[in-house]
């Protein structure tokens, strides 16, 4: 289980690791698929299987995919990638150690209360067991991201819409009228 | 000659000042470049010869002056008549202008007529070649322009004829 | 005790595997010589008989192919696609019962490769995934005609991976349960879902069709316009691997609908036949997917392509408000009764 | 069956957030700096479920179901900015988003 | 071997918008290898998208040189390549260069010849629009249609064949009537498929007309009207899909045309729908005027008698001298006809089809043109698609039933 | 340009591949689209109802040239097309045949001059010419199993 544990986290690392470092926008969000995988078999680990195929399903298969789909849209393949101001750049790793530190320290500190992952009991995690307590303890949340979901496609439908006329088409139609 | 084209022939003779040819039974108006535009515009909308059929050109070759004709064919479909044009270009840089203007369609007949014949029409929106390859040397219908035949292979020249036929590489 | 439960998923693995790809290759010559059929042709028939090798020369002849890899190709991409391609339309049938158990050796037998409890989620998220092959392959050929192949499936598969998600639920109301076993076993219970939900059913269908590429939504491959889409660059076994994937889709989406709609491996009386009663259900299975793949190249043969802007329009003002309702009846009427 | 400590988990956590967080510092490609969101968001979740089984606390998966769908949401409202700039800008370059109006 | 010569973005700058040069539309080459171009057109494409801003045709990958080639040759050899410039309308090309030649002569044609003239030449129509159903189905990707018009174009090959003992290229009129008779199974083999054809076409009707995804991707699509097709030089089917009844059988009947009843379909709207039915009635009414050219077949010769330009029949070698002389000069020197320019047309399955003949008194053309319709035709394949989407086009260009052999020639 | 090259001489075995390969090439061949002129319909011709190459397993034609084995030039090929289909036969992958179908594809037929090339054999290599103009789909039926048989006698030593 440990020798899983740590190939899975070596994956999840590198992954994550090659996408800040790869140039290409396309291998990013491929290395970001990834990353999401080695993940999801985390889950799968800690007996949250509905949780780790809804992962799959939403990153992987549309998040990351809208991702793709925008960059091959954009012919956004290869821009620039990290080379900003220097001091930001010291900064940023600066704030990145201190915090590894600040995590490092209180895992020491207070690694006793937390138990070691053991297989699952049965029945944890079961697609019924998380309806159950969604619909009844968490119906207002449910409700809530219900909205901000119809929110945000009303939002994306109405940004990416092309402001001018009814469409490209209608335009270059009336266009070709005018010109006979 | 048609009892409705005979009309339309007299008016046009007498305003243009062209000539008028028949050959059985169809009639040719032959006249001078810079008539042309004129005489089609009124073709089109006095006499409605609504369509231009087609445009092409004769090389009479050796002859010099004139050396070309650009031969119009105008249609007028609600009369069921068709017209010659022909206008006498020479041979040295031979250039008329369009008929784009008048009939859209020409543009495509005058491009092939320039690709074939080398006959410029100024004032052409897109005068390119049509259906030889953009970097083709000289015109194929002009008469003195060969007709690239190659030899025929017997067995007395098979081996010659042969050796010239280019081979590919696999 | 575990080695034991490894060995049994491999060889139901393998077995499933085996399945599939033998079925491909043979749902080639099926779909030849059917279509072939439709057309008053006979089909290829020279190939051994009644041309039952045909599949077999195809292999080899794309096995001995050259390989060739375009300069401008993104190389890693390239090789990569095909199979980012497959792997999904193989593993996607591991949850599906193909039987019921059944005494083998003298040992009771489950007759799916494993019994997860949330089998649909799992087969709406590697169906998911498999779009990313298709983009890949059209993205890294560096050729206009695949990249254009390629965005447009990506669209077409997100789009109607919505409706599909929820044609699925409407079993999953029904039943009372994600996992695929129960499912099928509540059908036999009660009857088929196709006569209970047969709007939710018909959706299904089509959305499927979409899913896999298949005529009339064969949009991305659309050979008039777009040559031959998104694999315009790829040849030999690269090629057939597309191929393998394309057809291996066709039968794993006809295995779920027969799942999910057709009752499964049940038929009935067919388990009452005595002593070859309860291994009948593979071949009922099979007899059911044929009857499916029959209907959808029958579709191939006889419906043109439809346009693509009027394939978006339809699974998102069409397909989609459907398959909400269909959702929306089955729970009120769940609720209910 | 050998047992995985919290502890691990969680750090694997904090090595993805932290390298999450130097995407977005040092990014300058939108779209990257948007997966790194990505990637930190998804770092959080592995440690809710890490707590989940630690706690046997069934809550916290739901609470990772609702980021999913406010990442998802998110996703969708950014990419559509994402295009709507680079239709103005033809650039998806964060540094010249700099001015409010394009 | 010359090399490909890339036509750059500049060439073309006035002929796609300023949005190609900043990179904003995409540039897409259709062609000239292409599935759907029916055979080798090439298409440069402009889209914003899906969207196609313009298109910018581009003919000459089937050049043949047939004109310079005819002008080579005396005027019977020069009719062999006629055949092959419209290859799906051969005899159609026949028949009006043989009219063109009977021009230049002032030749008379025999009733009989005019008649099979009449029949074979609808025989070749309908075939060329069999062909033209199954391939624009085909590009629709509604394969089968493709497959069963082809098993109805065999039949009309059959009858080729019997008569000439070719399928496709017959050359099987000749200047002055027709090569021989045709046999005596001839009218049998006629009547036979025209009354098995009624039943096919509705065949191919119950499979489109009615097809939802069909009439969606055909109805109001790539349209165009009579005015403006007329100010393009448009003729046949894509002219009376927009609303204009003009059909040179009509308007200048030829070949005793002017005896038959039948009508002209039209359509009003324009759209590719709308030359599908028009296409589809032209074969019904194909059919109905072979039926009435065979009822009426009448007897006699088939060939002028005019000895200066007409070989004299085979059966007179053996018992006239003069027969014999004249066969020996019309078969090495050929005919010499007077000198002039004649212009002559006939409605080929796309629209006119017209000769320019000239002739300097020698025994070979001085200058042959062909006008053919789909060169015409082709040219508004811009105005076809502009605004329209990918698959159109590929719809379009099925729709104006282009062969590129007519366009090149 | 598969495998093969590493195989070596191995006797009975490579011969019995050889016979093998040989076979599936012959029985899978697929055809690019590739009509021109005139013997683009009789190519149809024989792709339909009536002679239906499908039975040869050629219904498969291929839009891209990377997926197709056999280049059948149906028609006469110009000076403009030359370029054009040479580098379509470039970019087909090994192995590959041509067939000439036809008189113009052959030697040009009756159209001796400058706008055709007088064969195609002076762009790309041909391995069966079909004589006709155009050849009935018979002929081409026979031009192919002519090519099958030529295939069938192809030595391994010649594949790489």
């Amino acid at each position: 289980m440990l020798v899983v544990f740590f190939i899975l986290a070596f994956v999840a690392v590198g992954t994550a690791v090659s996408m800040l470092v790869t140039r290409s926008s396309i291998y990013a969000a491929l290395f970001l698929v990834l990353n999401f995988a080695t993940v999801a078999v985390l889950y799968l680990i800690l007996g949250a299987p509905f949780i780790a195929l809804t992962q799959i399903t939403v990153y992987a298969g549309s998040v990351v995919v809208l991702f793709l789909f925008v960059i091959m849209l954009l012919g956004a393949e290869r821009l620039p990638g990290g080379e900003s101001l220097k001091w930001q750049r010291l900064v940023a790793i600066g704030l990145a150690i201190v915090l590894s530190a600040d995590f490092g320290v209180k895992m020491i500190g207070e690694n006793t209360m937390l138990t070691s992952v053991t297989a699952p009991p049965e029945g944890y995690g079961a697609p019924a067991e998380i309806g159950k307590i969604l619909f009844t303890k968490y119906a207002f949340p449910v409700e809530i991201t219900a909205v901000i979901l119809l929110v945000a496609v009303v939002g994306a439908i109405l940004l990416a819409k092309p402001d001018e006329k009814p469409s490209v088409r209608e335009g270059l139609r009336k266009k070709m009228d005018q010109e006979g | 000659m048609d009892e409705k084209l005979s009309p339309i022939v007299t008016a046009l003779t007498e305003r243009f000042g062209c000539e008028a040819q028949e050959f059985r039974g169809e009639i040719s108006l032959i006249l001078p470049a810079e008539k042309l535009t004129g005489l089609l515009q009124s073709l089109r909308d006095e006499f409605s010869f609504e369509q231009l059929v087609d445009v092409t050109a004769v090389d009479y070759y050796p002859q010099e002056a004139p050396r070309f004709h650009v031969v119009y064919h105008v249609r007028s479909l609600s009369q069921g008549l068709v017209l010659c044009v022909r206008v006498p270009l020479d041979g040295n840089a031979p250039s008329t202008p369009t008929a784009e203007g008048v009939y859209p369609s020409a543009n495509w007949y005058e491009r092939e007529v320039f690709d074939m014949f080398g006959v410029t029409f100024t004032g052409h929106s897109d005068m390119r070649r049509i259906v030889m390859p953009a970097d083709w040397q000289g015109h194929p219908l002009r008469k003195d322009f060969p007709l690239g035949y190659e030899e025929v292979q017997f067995t007395f020249n098979f081996d010659t004829v042969t050796k010239r036929k280019p081979q590919p590489k696999e | 005790m575990i080695g034991e439960v490894i060995l049994e998923a491999l060889w139901k693995g393998i077995a499933v595997l085996l399945f599939l790809t033998a079925g491909f290759a043979y749902l080639t010559l099926f779909e030849r010589r059917v279509l072939a059929r439709f057309q008053v042709r006979l089909g290829p028939n020279r190939a051994g008989p009644f041309g039952l090798f045909q599949p077999v020369a195809d292999a080899f002849k794309l096995i001995f192919k050259e390989e060739l890899i375009p300069s401008y190709a993104d190389k890693v991409l390239f090789v990569l696609a095909p199979i980012i391609t497959v792997i999904p339309s193989l593993i996607v049938l591991a949850v599906v019962p193909f039987g019921g158990p059944i005494n083998l050796f003298g040992k009771m037998v489950n007759s799916y490769v494993a019994d997860v409890n949330v089998g649909i989620l799992y087969i709406s998220a590697v169906t998911s995934i498999s779009v990313y092959g298709i983009t890949l392959a059209g993205w890294s050929s560096n050729n206009k005609y695949a990249t254009m192949g390629g965005l447009r499936s990506t669209a077409q598969m997100i789009s109607y991976e919505i409706a599909m998600g929820f044609c699925f639920i409407v079993p999953v109301l029904l039943a009372g349960s994600m996992s695929l076993v129960d499912i099928v076993q509540h059908q036999n219970e009660t009857m088929w879902y196709i006569f209970m939900q047969p709007g939710a059913a018909v959706i299904l269908f089509i959305t499927m069709l979409a899913e896999v590429n298949r005529a009339p939504f064969d949009m991305p491959e659309a050979e008039q316009e777009l040559t031959a889409g998104y694999h315009s660059e790829y040849s030999g076994m690269k090629f057939a691997l597309f191929f393998m994937a394309e057809y291996i889709k066709v039968i794993a989406v006809s295995v779920i609908f027969v799942t999910l709609f057709l009752g499964g491996y049940h038929f009935p009386f067919v388990d009452q036949i005595p002593v070859i009663g309860p291994y009948m259900g593979p071949v009922v299975m099979l007899a059911k997917t044929m009857v499916m793949l029959f209907i959808i190249v029958w579709i191939r043969s006889t419906l043109p392509r439809i346009r693509y802007d009027r394939l978006m329009a339809f699974g998102w003002k069409i397909l989609f408000p459907l398959a909400l309702l269909s959702v929306l009846v089955t729970a009120v009427v769940v609720l209910l009764v | 069956m050998d047992s995985i400590p919290v502890s691990y988990l969680l750090a694997l956590s904090a090595v993805l957030f932290v390298l999450g967080i130097l995407g977005v510092l040092l990014k300058r490609n939108a779209l990257v700096v948007f997966m790194s969101l990505e990637l930190m968001l998804n770092s959080g979740n592995l440690a809710f479920i890490s707590f989940a089984r630690s706690f046997e606390a069934i809550s916290a998966q739901v609470v990772v179901f609702f980021v999913m769908t406010v990442a998802a949401a998110e996703v969708a409202i950014g990419l559509a900015l994402m295009v709507e700039i680079f239709r103005t800008k033809h650039s998806i370059d964060l540094d010249q988003m700099n001015s409010l109006k394009g | 071997m010359t090399d490909i010569r890339e036509v750059t973005v500049d060439e073309l700058k006035h002929l796609v918008s300023e949005r190609a040069a900043q990179g904003e539309t995409m540039l897409l080459n259709m062609g000239p290898q292409h599935p759907s171009t029916h055979g080798v057109l090439r298409l440069l494409l402009e889209l914003d998208g899906e969207i196609v801003v313009s298109c910018i045709p581009d003919i000459g990958f089937l050049h043949t040189g047939v004109e310079k080639n005819m002008e080579a040759k005396n005027y019977q050899q020069a009719e062999v390549m006629t055949d092959r410039l419209d290859y799906l309308h051969p005899i159609g090309n026949n028949l009006v260069y043989c009219m063109a030649v009977e021009k230049l002569c002032d030749l008379d044609v025999p009733p009989r010849a005019q008649a099979i003239r009449v029949i074979l030449a609808e025989l070749t129509r309908l075939g060329s629009h069999l062909i033209w159903l199954g391939t624009s189905a085909l590009d629709l990707a509604a394969m089968s249609v493709f497959l069963y018009t082809m098993r109805e174009r065999e039949k009309i090959l059959d009858i080729f064949e019997l008569v000439s003992g070719q399928r496709m290229m017959t050359t099987y009129l000749r200047p002055g009537g027709l090569w021989r008779d045709v046999p005596v199974e001839f009218e049998e083999a006629v009547y036979k498929f025209i009354d098995h054809m009624p039943s096919q076409v509705d065949e191919y009707q119950d499979l489109l007309d009615q097809n939802e995804l069909f009439i969606d991707r055909t109805k109001g699509v790539s349209v165009i009207k009579s005015e403006e097709a007329v100010r393009w030089g448009i003729t046949g089917p894509v002219l009376r899909a927009g609303g204009m009844a003009y059909d040179l059988r009509k308007a200048l009947p030829y070949s005793t045309y002017e005896q038959y009843d039948f009508d002209i379909p039209t359509r009003t709207e324009g759209d590719i729908y709308a030359r599908y039915a028009v296409r589809v009635d032209e074969m019904r009414e194909s059919l109905k005027i072979i039926r009435q050219a065979l009822n009426k077949l009448p007897l006699g010769p088939v060939r002028s008698n005019n000895r200066k330009y007409v070989p004299p029949p085979r059966s007179e070698l053996g018992v006239s001298m003069e027969a014999l002389i004249h066969h020996f000069k019309l078969w090495t020197e050929g005919f010499t006809p007077p000198v002039g320019s004649v212009y002559a047309a006939v409605e080929s399955p796309r629209g006119e089809l017209g000769v320019f003949m000239e002739s300097d008194g020698s025994a070979k053309p001085y200058r042959v043109h062909y006008r053919t319709p789909t060169f015409a035709n082709l040219q508004i394949m811009p105005l076809l698609t502009r605004g329209y989407f990918v698959a159109d086009v590929v719809a379009a260009i099925g729709s104006i039933d282009i062969v590129l052999g007519d366009a090149d020639r | 340009m598969g495998v093969e090259q590493k195989l070596g001489n191995m006797g009975v075995v490579t011969t019995r591949l050889e016979q093998l390969v040989n076979w599936s090439r012959t029985n899978a061949m697929w055809p690019m689209l590739f009509g021109l002129a005139c013997c683009a319909i009789e190519m149809m011709a024989a792709q339909a109802a009536n002679y239906d190459m499908s039975r040869f397993g050629m219904e498969l034609m291929r839009a891209s040239p990377r997926q197709s084995d056999l280049m059948i030039v149906a028609g006469r090929v110009s000076r403009k097309m030359g370029p054009v289909l040479r580098r379509l036969y470039d970019q087909m992958p090994y192995p590959k045949w041509v067939i000439a179908m036809g008189d113009c594809a052959s030697c040009g037929g009756v159209f001796n001059n400058y706008a055709i090339f007088q064969g195609v054999d002076e762009i790309v290599p041909v391995d069966v010419y079909v004589a006709g103009c155009p050849p009935r789909p018979e002929g081409l039926i026979h031009g192919v199993l002519t090519l099958h048989d030529k295939v069938n006698h192809e030595k391994l030593s010649k594949w790489a």
